[in-house]
């Protein structure tokens, strides 16, 4: 299968759920869906297509919303789905009943991020060192860290 | 002049000071074998070759700051390094060292010091068994627990080889038994697989590669040692020591016939005889992987005890044959 | 099914002399061009800022200490440094070279950071080629 | 009796702190529970602070084992953003030291699964000829591990006819020693004895958790990156990807070893036509704003890296998703019903580098639940729930 | 002479444990690389030790953690005393290229005291040996 012969399916099986797709190199599939149609078109995906690897999520602060890109695998073709959710309410639907190999990915954005993940079949907050203060998401463009001073034994430097 | 030998025996040989030397040799032997399998050096700079090196690691033990978990019941957790230490180095005064003269027999050598002495040896387990439950640390337990497990594992085929050699020689006296084998070596090769048996039993007994199931660093941590040390875990070393040194020396005395000449040939002997035991275990120590704890009690029942079973009826025949 | 299969392995062994080097004794050879710590050759350096601005670790340090005979300082930390030679590959005048010591442990990590004050090279020299 | 152990922080079986729970039955395992967070060091974040050059070495440094691959993987992404073609004998050099750090690697992976097994002899005669390959490594790079051989627009170091030479003769002798160590890995019985049967992963549940690397490929699956994306130079290079059947322990050593021998094969044709000519190309210190995917098979499977660059001289997000981690859900599953004994070689037969795992993710918070026995993780509970529970096909016996 | 003899017997072996507070993995796997034949630490009866009740010297690499930190300290507080702390590697000393991420404390002597630095990314296995050498020196001096 090459990447023509996959996008004219994904256009073919998902209609106008599909917002854009582009192909910006050999073996690279973008496309975006809204949110509302993430779960039908990963399950599309897995169940039409057979592509069942989910590599990672990533996340991405653009500002003003946050962008998630769903990076699967399949033995020919590294497609990334994108969707895009308000910074002001981002909640996010879980694709663990139909990927349960996502949840560690979903788990990191939950924490990284401050993303709801609803439906999330393990919710409890996981991330990071023990008495980690609530509200301080790290990735978030707007978080910075302000690094205490170095103290070297034995006086200045 | 009676008293002054029982000094003796009990203190320099084959008593306290002997003990103490010829085990930290025996554990440097150990060591510098098994670093020269894996093609490395093994302790080198500690003394000459390294031979003081055990007597470092001891004396270092000794001196370091001593701590008792908050947990552990004290009382125990004090008392069984140095008990366990005692048990086996009374095992050692039995074996027939000074009496190779049947005639003149040693201050501590009577009929039926084969089963004492296998009874002194199988106390160990017990005392690691309650030390690592003595310390209520989660690793400490399971390594009691897996002590226990195999005690059932190993101790009925090891004290049916061990006793094969008595039968046969008719008698429950350590001395006789290394004594009648002199005098009839040919005997002593129908009890080679009953030695080879008693070999890996021994290796359980000890806790080393492949049955280094208790101590398992790589799962439990230290198993029953874990929370011990200073100056506990340098007796309970010692104590392993001596135990290698106690198991070798009995097997010597059954399978190999003995220590016999006198003081100093005797000496000679003993060293040879132990060190060969020791080479051996320390071979096997190399070639194995650990395995685990059920698969000990499966390799100890399917294969340990019908051997030996088998082997004490070869006896037995052989014994109706003469 | 082999028991006993590592045996004749290990016997060998046992009549070998044995695979170790005997450091610190006997020492091993380092390759040549091995990455040890970085090093200044002042009297090339322009003080462009090429390694500062490079250096993945923060290891080094360039401030000017005097304005008017344009005198800098460097300090390379060597508690900081990973080693990386970034900063050779940087420098535009192969000022910073590598030295392929490995053996520089310390009691204390001020002396670990390492000092140059030096005047600015004001015409770029041509460096001699690297041997 | 049941009761629970906790394994780590810090403990001999991981050189890295990760903490597992199990709840175990005598000494049978019921139930188990991965945290990790003791290594996130926040790298991602960091990486959005720091120029591409210096997120090279950044890069490099998540893991200390295939430090080669998470460098490469970023590289190639960074080259595709900046729009540059390293020459050819660059990039022959590159895959050359990705295929000499997989040797590495595995050898190491095999030592390892020598030592959890408690079989010091065979993990130490490994480790010693592993030596071999880290010699090569240094030769060519100047460092044991962290080669920074990388450079944005190709390698940093050039190889000359010695080194060559002096490859191409240590690649025989570890030819002989790996037929060597397959043999006795696969035979040597009390050592086959804690390998067979131990972790045993379907081949749909590692499909299902998503997998990657030997752990899928011993349970059936020829999955490779190296084949199915071919980066670099591996669409013309001829190898195979190996596979078991077996879906245990053993049969991800089979695997590695299968691997190693393939390893040769590449690293020995890679030499044999190293192309002539330059070894980089000047890179620009900025990057259009861009996305890309890289996608590098790592030793212990796709690891693969997400970069978006913005206009400036450093990325705005660099997204990290290492092997180990993809392999957690699956660990989880395959300790299940085990053997205490055995949690060291299951997990450590996924090879796993807590490190790059832990850039960003913890898996649960430890303090909390420090006394109670923790019921059967939801991660677990769903795993189960989306796959056919499979009797294990055999216990272990001894000997087999 | 019971000093000195006890001084000896601690020069003569020093037990390691391990700790890995965050490192990158290279660093532990050449501690672990300075086990095997060609380094062979045993020479100098260095043993590798599994819990901090038997050791003497504690290797610590990485940059120290956060969620570590806590551990780090209760694994000095369990190791009896007389003891060691080493810091091995750029991370352990200063925190290295993770220098400014949010989630490390720095080097370990933000925590710990350190007596001995082995600089190195990762450290070779000879200058771990060569790092062991100099605390040996230092103990010898009686510095500490
Ligand atoms: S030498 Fe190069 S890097 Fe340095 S200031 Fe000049 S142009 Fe910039
Ligand atoms: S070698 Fe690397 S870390 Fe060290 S000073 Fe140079 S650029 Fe910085
Ligand atoms: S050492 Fe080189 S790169 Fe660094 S400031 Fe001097 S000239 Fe510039
Ligand atoms: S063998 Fe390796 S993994 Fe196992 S405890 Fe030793 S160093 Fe750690
Ligand atoms: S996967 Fe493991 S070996 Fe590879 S970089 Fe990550 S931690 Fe290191
Ligand atoms: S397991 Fe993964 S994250 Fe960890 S070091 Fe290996 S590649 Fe990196
Ligand atoms: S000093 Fe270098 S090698 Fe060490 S942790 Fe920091 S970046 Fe990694
Ligand atoms: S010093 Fe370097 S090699 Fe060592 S742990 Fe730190 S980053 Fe890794």
């Amino acid at each position: 299968m090459n990447d023509q012969a996959l996008i004219d399916k994904i256009n073919e099986g998902l209609k106008d759920k599909v917002v854009v797709i582009t192909n910006p190199a050999p073996r690279r599939i973008f496309f975006k869906v809204t949110t509302d149609n993430l779960l039908a078109a990963v399950s599309w995906l897995k169940h039409e297509l057979g592509i069942t690897h989910l590599s990672t999520i990533s996340g991405l602060d653009l500002g003003q919303s946050f962008e998630l890109l769903y990076h699967f695998a399949n033995n020919c073709c590294a497609l990334t789905l994108r969707t895009e959710i308000p910074r002001e309410q981002p909640v996010l639907p879980s694709i663990c009943e139909i990927i349960p190999g996502a949840i560690l990915y979903e788990r990191e954005l939950q924490d990284m991020f401050g993303i709801t993940v609803q439906n999330i079949p393990d919710s409890r907050p996981l991330l990071l060192p023990d008495g980690w203060p609530a509200g301080n998401y790290p990735l978030r463009k707007d978080w910075k860290y302000e690094r205490p001073p170095e103290v070297i034994p034995g006086g200045k430097s | 002049m009676a008293t002054l030998k029982t000094l003796v025996y009990l203190i320099l040989y084959p008593g306290l000071l002997f003990i103490f030397f010829y085990s930290t040799f025996a554990e440097w032997y150990d060591r510098k074998l098994y670093a020269r399998f894996q093609n490395r050096m093994g302790p080198t700079h500690t003394g000459r070759a390294g031979v003081l090196q055990p007597i470092a690691d001891f004396i270092k033990l000794m001196s370091k700051e001593d701590i008792v978990p908050e947990r552990a019941d004290r009382g125990l957790f004090r008392a069984l390094p140095a008990f366990g230490l005692a048990i086996v180095s009374v095992g050692m005064l039995l074996l027939p060292l000074w009496n190779y003269n049947l005639a003149s027999s040693s201050p501590i050598s009577f009929s039926g010091d084969i089963v004492v002495l296998l009874y002194l040896l199988s106390l160990p387990t017990f005392i690691f068994f309650l030390a690592g439950w003595s310390s209520t640390n989660l690793f400490s337990t399971v390594g009691a627990t897996r002590v226990l497990t195999m005690l059932f594992g190993y101790e009925v085929p090891l004290f049916l080889t061990v006793l094969t050699p008595a039968i046969l020689a008719n008698s429950w006296r350590l001395a006789e038994i290394a004594a009648f084998y002199r005098q009839q070596p040919l005997l002593a090769l129908l009890n080679l697989p009953a030695f080879i048996i008693a070999l890996i039993c021994v290796q359980a007994k000890l806790e080393r590669t492949p049955f280094d199931i208790p101590h398992a660093e790589t799962e439990i941590v230290g198993g029953t040692f874990t929370e011990y040390s200073g100056k506990k875990l340098a007796l309970f070393r010692l104590m392993m020591d001596v135990e290698l040194v106690v198991a070798s020396g009995l097997l010597a005395t059954v399978f190999l016939g003995g220590f016999p000449g006198g003081l100093l040939p005797g000496l000679i002997n003993f060293i040879i005889k132990t060190l060969l035991v020791i080479s051996l275990l320390s071979l096997l120590r190399a070639t194995t992987s650990r395995i685990r704890v059920d698969q000990v009690i499966a390799l100890s029942w399917r294969y340990l005890a019908p051997l030996a079973v088998l082997q004490l009826v070869v006896i037995i025949l052989v014994k109706g044959l003469i | 099914m082999n028991i006993g299969a590592f045996i004749p392995e290990l016997l060998r062994h046992l009549f070998k002399t044995p695979s170790t080097i005997d450091y610190p004794f006997k020492k091993l050879e380092v390759p040549p061009d091995f990455r040890g710590s970085p090093y200044l050759r002042p009297e090339l350096c322009i003080a462009c800022r090429a390694c500062e601005r490079d250096c993945p670790a923060e290891a080094i340090e360039i401030t000017l200490t005097n304005e008017a005979e344009k005198k800098f300082k460097m300090v390379i930390h060597n508690d900081r440094c990973i080693h990386c030679a970034q900063c050779v590959d940087s420098c535009p005048t192969e000022a910073m070279l590598m030295d392929n010591l490995f053996e520089i442990s310390d009691y204390d990590r001020h002396h670990l950071k390492k000092h140059w004050d030096f005047v600015r090279a004001v015409v770029k020299p041509k460096a001699e080629p690297k041997s | 009796m049941s009761f629970e152990i906790p394994i780590g922080p810090q403990h001999p079986a991981l050189k890295e702190p990760v903490g597992i729970r199990v709840t175990v039955d005598g000494e049978i395992i019921r139930e188990a529970d991965l945290r990790l967070g003791y290594n996130h060091r926040g790298v991602e974040k960091l990486a959005e602070q720091k120029t591409w050059t210096q997120n090279i070495y950044l890069m490099e440094r998540i893991c200390g084992i295939c430090s080669h691959s998470h460098a490469t993987c970023y590289v190639q992404g960074v080259e595709k953003l900046m729009e540059i073609e390293p020459p050819k004998r660059g990039l022959y050099i590159r895959i050359l030291v990705s295929e000499l750090e997989r040797v590495h690697s595995h050898l190491l992976w095999l030592g390892v699964a020598g030592h959890e097994a408690g079989f010091d002899s065979f993990f130490m005669y490994v480790w010693r000829d592993r030596e071999i390959v880290m010699d090569i490594l240094e030769t060519i790079s100047g460092n044991r591990v962290h080669y920074g051989i990388n450079a944005i627009g190709g390698v940093r170091r050039d190889l000359d006819e010695m080194q060559i030479k002096h490859i191409l003769d240590s690649l025989e002798v570890l030819r002989q020693r790996s037929a060597y160590y397959e043999k006795l890995g696969t035979t040597e019985p009390s050592f086959v004895a804690r390998l067979a049967g131990v972790g045993y992963l379907s081949k749909e549940e590692a499909i299902s958790l998503c997998a990657v690397g030997p752990t899928l490929r011993a349970s059936g699956v020829p999955m490779d990156v190296r084949k199915d994306d071919p980066y670099a130079v591996y669409g013309e290079v001829p190898f195979e990807v190996c596979t078991a059947e077996t879906c245990d322990v053993l049969g991800r050593t089979v695997v590695r070893i299968k691997e190693l021998m393939q390893s040769y094969n590449i690293i020995e044709f890679l030499l044999k036509n190293l192309p002539a000519g330059p070894i980089a190309v000047r890179a620009p210190r900025r990057a259009k704003p861009n996305e890309v995917v890289s996608r590098y098979e790592a030793p212990r499977g796709e690891n693969i890296h997400y970069i978006k660059s913005n206009g400036s001289d450093k990325p705005e997000r660099v997204k990290v998703r290492a092997p180990t981690l993809a392999n957690y859900a699956a660990t989880i599953k395959m300790l299940k019903n085990g053997f205490i004994a055995d949690v060291p070689l299951i997990f450590a037969a996924i090879d796993p580098c807590i490190c790059c795992a832990e850039r960003s993710v913890a898996i649960v918070d430890a303090r909390t639940e420090q006394e109670k026995i923790v019921t059967m993780s939801s991660l677990r509970e769903l795993s189960l729930k989306m796959t056919k529970h499979q009797a294990r096909k055999r216990e272990a016996e001894w000997p087999l | 002479m019971l000093q000195k003899l006890t001084q000896w017997s601690r020069l003569k072996s020093p037990w390691i444990l391990h700790l890995n507070t965050g490192a990158c993995n290279a660093c532990d796997i050449e501690v672990v690389a300075a086990l095997t034949p060609r380094f062979d630490v045993e020479r100098f009866g260095i043993l590798l030790e599994g819990t901090p009740r038997h050791a003497d010297v504690i290797i610590c690499t990485g940059p120290a953690t956060r969620q570590m930190k806590d551990r780090l300290i209760r694994v000095y507080d369990q190791t009896p005393d007389p003891k060691f702390v080493m810091a091995v590697g750029a991370c352990a000393m200063s925190g290295c290229v993770y220098r400014g991420a949010y989630n490390i404390i720095g080097g370990i002597d933000q925590l710990i005291p350190v007596d001995v630095y082995v600089p190195g990314c990762p450290i070779r296995p000879d200058a771990l040996i060569e790092g062991v050498v100099k605390l040996l020196d230092k103990i010898k001096k009686g510095t500490k």
